[in-house]
């Protein structure tokens, strides 16, 4: 995958015959029909935008984040609006992995379109014991694991930002499952590139990135910050400069699938993010404004495509990436503006 | 819920700075009841992110139209305003659960405060076309802020209370309900916090400050329907219209909770907007 | 100072009768006229927008980069629009620090509104020099140090996101100068309070917060990205969501005014980086569509505080921010959304 | 350089995807020379951060008036094709340095490639207006896309090449120069930067090609102006226009520059955007 990102050059299977080949091997058995994901906590658990979207039609379903026991979430407001993005604090709400697998599960089994569910926990063992809830389960595709989240084990310092604490979680979650697991980057830190490389080598079979900046507003006296959290996660349009840049350097030190998310709105977005390494993206903010969006992005890479007489969406993807000349890179962040 | 564009037929700033849009929508005319609301998108080079909700002002079959009422607090409702005759927006909806009125209540009582009138506005249409008696309270600042009659039914009974008493009662609507709580069945409110919460407080105390005409009592106290199920709120003397800012509005995101008296938040776009008042925990700090 | 932006309280010098006082002392003898500065690399050497704006009427111009020797800068292009920002990578093109003076120091020794000279460098004796050689010069009012830089003595790594290595260029600088001396700090860190701690103890005199965010963008054809120099600078309203962010931070663990920077494009926006305690503020993305914001920023400030019956814009400082309960915090970042 | 308000008075869509604009903006008509541009501003509510810049196509002074030539490409230049005739747009200029015609060239040689029409057009009237003769080699891809006759002053003798023969000579319009290099005393040119660079490339082998009519060898090598003043550039044979993504415009942000042949880089927005052609370092990589 790694090196098929950085050429585009890739065993494709056989397509059946005309049809454009979508799929996405993620790996440990997990086929994604296409590349156009929803992300997590942005189409719920699937079923509330049924009405006008039909999730088979969908690369796959990341449900909202999924904790070991039931959260009530943060205080309101919990989102609002900012130039060209959103801040939310949802801070987690709820019904905790038990609930969710009673609740769901056996919905998600009837369905043709995988579920992936977005997994967090204050420390070690709660995604370990979450995730060992999951497994075998009908209906679970597969694991992400949001690790933007306070480890308490290590005075509430984020996973996310410290590679060692990163690549703990995702070795420990990697022994108790057999699940694919793709573990979540933020980009709240200064170089993304040794942690990336320590979850990978830690065992996930993918990386997602990235989640949300963080961000405050203020509320209309200024008295006091707007969101009832304080801090909220900045996500949109806004911060997919931000985005396509992670994703430009992570693709080019890991060799696992890497999957971009970050202000998706057009299929532009989608394929500047295949262009920098993306094997898939994930569509979440702009759903508010433009739920059918995700399946209407499905139909125009698959003409786009066919117009450029391709059997797959795969050499579209990566090309933007300078053809890697030995080792993935290990320096600092350089210099940029 | 439908995803459908909606032509821009006819705008007017019917209060400073509060505007009556007119839509061509079939499908949420025909589709929506009193209490619902829309969630709808600015246009493609407005450089916004998020849809907007407004209450379902108006919806007439008829002529296939839904009405909006708004009042310009920012950048978005703005940007409505400038929206010609002609151009259509893309709204999603009806959203929400409505307002749940008893098949055997006579007197509604509406209060609304301020731009809480488009919130029960379409209420009224719906209980004067059955045949009930209705009073609508309404709150504002100060006279220049007060809907005015001609777009209301002849049949409402019009209250109107200000502020600075410049017109009707001086003071908070609030203070008008004493008068109407025996002759009411039912009460539908809209409007600020603070408001709904007040009204909360005295609907809490109603059956033990007056004894009477409590539809829950008629029945007997036994068979209580679930919390925040149509059947029960259809008994609740109260229902409030609430307010909280959205993302999704289709119960995907949980941005727009509200804490209920469960102690689970309760999300206005899905469970909501209308609750019955004793399914909202109006006390402690949670989110305010 | 540091106290005053917690809690608005402050000795306000007796302001000319009637006229409110906008002054902003940053230590130093270095007093603002106003809070209203334009930002470094947006407004040039200030001569550039002078047939549309009358410089005397800003609070203080922050010139473009200045190193020791010449730069050509990136190649081009240099500059993208994104969703609600811009992306710029110039590299700091300009004539070095002799040419600057040579060129520009007497036309600012004319004018009543403070210069500052944004320094940057790829070692500390880089920073050092360039600031010697400014040491004493007329019409140079202060020093910004831009320190999102790479260090090339630490194989690269900015000095931005080290506190170590922001702090040892701060007091190498601060040992040779005795000019007001303002670091500016980078968003792309994981926390930004130990390090803004670092810079305050080596003895900055203020903060401004916060340089760009790195992003990218790609070419219209995907085969690489957009930018001549790959890698860019994210400005504009997208960012302002977490330039507050960095600002609220910033400003409860140091004592040392705050110069807030980020996406100011309106009265609204000066208020809320104001009421998480910014002293001042810088604009600069948005003076390219509205170069005679700044100008107007002033007067509407004045307005604001006649209108609330205030002698001073101090009292509308830190007003969102939590009343400070004993030392400042120095725990890691919390969980944010 | 100043900021006025431009009123939108005629919008037409002159080529598929191509559209002219007629503003009302005196002090932009009288105070602007060929070759300059302006630096306009997208509406307050259209979460456009940069303004755009577009060349002064045509300025009349009697009616006060400009028009802008442009191609929709993005979402800004889409942006522009939604004005409607009154609005108000905010323009930054005249920005920029304009072209430099030699008091004693007769013979201009106007050369565009597509929009590079945009930037040569008003040179073409002040020639005319001040007698000289005016030949203006235009290149399209197709008919389709070939400036129409009915916009450019009758005196202009205009040629046209497509690249896919459809009209006038089949291939690039730089092919054409040769016939017209020796009967032009100075050539003036707008469009792709590599048609700019072949006819810089002929420039440059220009004297020593043909020996004769340059109005440097005219009047001696001797005293030479220095690089990119006005002189220097009114006694250069071949002036172009270029291009460069832009933020202020001014001077200020370094953000346009291209690579001068001095090795410094040189501002398109202030040094330019017309420069002569031997001031840019047309070989190399930097920047391309
Ligand atoms: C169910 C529901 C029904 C509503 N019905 C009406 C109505 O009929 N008439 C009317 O005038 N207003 C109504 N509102 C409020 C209306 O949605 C806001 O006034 C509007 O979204 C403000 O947008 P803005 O961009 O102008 O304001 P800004 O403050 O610029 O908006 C910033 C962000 O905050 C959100 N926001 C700001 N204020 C509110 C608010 N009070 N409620 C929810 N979100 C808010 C906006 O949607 C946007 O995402 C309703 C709100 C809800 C939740
Ligand atoms: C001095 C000058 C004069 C110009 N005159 C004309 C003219 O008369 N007619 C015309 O059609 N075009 C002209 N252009 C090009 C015009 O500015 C761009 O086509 C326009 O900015 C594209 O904006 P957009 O948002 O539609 O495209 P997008 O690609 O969406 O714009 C993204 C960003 O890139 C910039 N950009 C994109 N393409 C160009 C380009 N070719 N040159 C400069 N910036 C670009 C935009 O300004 C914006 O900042 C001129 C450019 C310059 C520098
Ligand atoms: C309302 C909301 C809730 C979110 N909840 C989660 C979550 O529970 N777990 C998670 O990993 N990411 C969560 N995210 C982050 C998104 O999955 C995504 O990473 C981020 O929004 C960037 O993508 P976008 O710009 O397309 O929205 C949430 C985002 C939003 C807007
Ligand atoms: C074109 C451009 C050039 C810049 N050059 C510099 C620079 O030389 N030194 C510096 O410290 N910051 C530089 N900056 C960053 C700005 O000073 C400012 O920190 C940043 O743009 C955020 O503010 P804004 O959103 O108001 O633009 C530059 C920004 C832009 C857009
Ligand atoms: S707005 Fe998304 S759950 Fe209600
Ligand atoms: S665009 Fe800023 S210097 Fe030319």
């Amino acid at each position: 995958m790694g090196s098929m990102k950085a050429t585009g050059r890739a065993p494709v299977p056989a397509p059946s015959l005309g049809a454009i080949d979508l799929s996405v091997d993620l790996g440990r058995g997990l086929v994604l029909p296409n590349p156009i994901l929803v992300a997590s906590g942005t189409f719920g658990y699937g079923i509330e935008y049924s009405d006008v979207v039909d999730v088979n039609d969908l690369g796959g379903i990341c449900c909202k984040g999924t904790t070991l026991k039931a959260r009530i979430g943060n205080p309101t407001p919990r989102v609002t609006e900012t130039p060209g993005g959103m801040l939310n604090s949802i801070g987690l709400q709820n019904p905790g992995v038990d609930a969710v697998i009673r609740k769901y599960s056996s919905t998600w089994a009837g369905w043709k379109v995988p579920v992936i569910v977005n997994v967090a926990g204050e420390s070690v063992e709660d995604y370990v014991e979450v995730v060992r809830r999951l497994e075998g389960i009908p209906g679970i595709a597969g694991i992400e694991l949001n690790i933007s989240c306070p480890n308490v084990g290590k005075g509430g310092l984020q996973f996310a930002i410290d590679a060692e604490a990163a690549a703990g979680v995702t070795a420990a979650v990697r022994r108790v499952t057999d699940l694919p697991l793709l573990v979540k980057l933020s980009p709240n830190v200064a170089d993304i590139r040794p942690i990336a490389r320590a979850i990978a080598d830690a065992g996930a079979d993918a990386l997602t990135a990235v989640n949300t900046l963080s961000g405050i507003a203020l509320s209309a006296n200024r008295a006091k910050p707007l969101l009832g959290n304080i801090y909220g996660g900045l996500s949109g349009p806004a911060i997919k400069p931000v985005a396509l840049r992670i994703v430009y350097e992570v693709a080019q030190v890991v060799r696992i699938p890497v999957i971009a998310i970050g202000g998706v709105t057009s299929l532009d977005d989608v394929l500047d993010f295949l262009a920098v390494g993306a094997a898939a993206v994930q569509v979440g903010t702009a759903i508010f404004a433009d739920p059918t969006l995700p399946v209407r992005l499905v139909s125009e890479l698959e003409e786009v495509c066919k117009a450029r007489g391709l059997e797959s969406y795969r050499p579209l993807i990566g090309t933007a990436l300078p053809v890697r000349t030995g080792a993935p890179s290990s320096k600092g962040a350089e210099y940029r503006p | 819920m439908r995803l459908v564009g909606a032509e821009l037929l006819n705008a007017r700033e019917i209060l400073p700075g509060q505007w009556l849009q007119t839509y061509h929508a079939p499908a949420l005319a025909t589709g929506s009841r009193a209490g619902q609301f829309v969630h709808v998108k600015t246009g493609d080079l407005s450089g916004f992110v998020l849809r907007r909700p407004f209450s379902i002002n108006t919806a007439d079959v008829a002529s296939g139209t839904i009405t909006i009422h708004f009042r310009t607090v920012g950048r978005g409702t703005e940007w409505f305003t400038h929206l010609r005759a002609g151009d259509t927006i893309d709204m999603l909806g009806p959203l929400g659960r409505p307002f749940e009125v008893d098949p055997r209540s006579q007197h509604l009582l509406l209060i609304a405060g301020g731009l809480g009138m488009a919130g029960v506005r379409a209420l009224a249409d719906e209980a004067i076309r059955d045949g009930r008696q209705v009073t609508l309270l309404f709150g504002a600042a100060s006279a220049r802020d007060v809907y005015p009659t001609s777009l209301l039914p002849d049949e409402v009974e019009y209250v109107v209370a200000t502020d600075d008493g410049s017109m009707g009662h001086h003071g908070f609507v609030t203070e008008l309900v004493a008068r109407y709580e025996s002759w009411a069945d039912q009460a539908f409110a809209c409007g600020p916090e603070p408001m709904l919460q007040a009204l909360a407080r005295l609907a809490a105390t109603r059956r033990a400050r007056m004894g009477v005409a409590s539809l829950g009592r008629k029945r007997g106290a036994g068979k209580a329907a679930p919390k925040g199920s149509s059947t029960a709120r259809r008994k609740a003397f109260l229902q409030v219209s609430m307010e909280q800012r959205m993302g999704c509005a289709v119960g995907a995101c949980l941005g727009c909770v509200v804490m209920g008296s469960s102690g689970t938040p309760q999300r206005v776009c899905r469970e909501g907007p209308v609750f019955a008042s004793d399914e909202i925990e109006w006390e402690g700090s949670w989110g305010r």
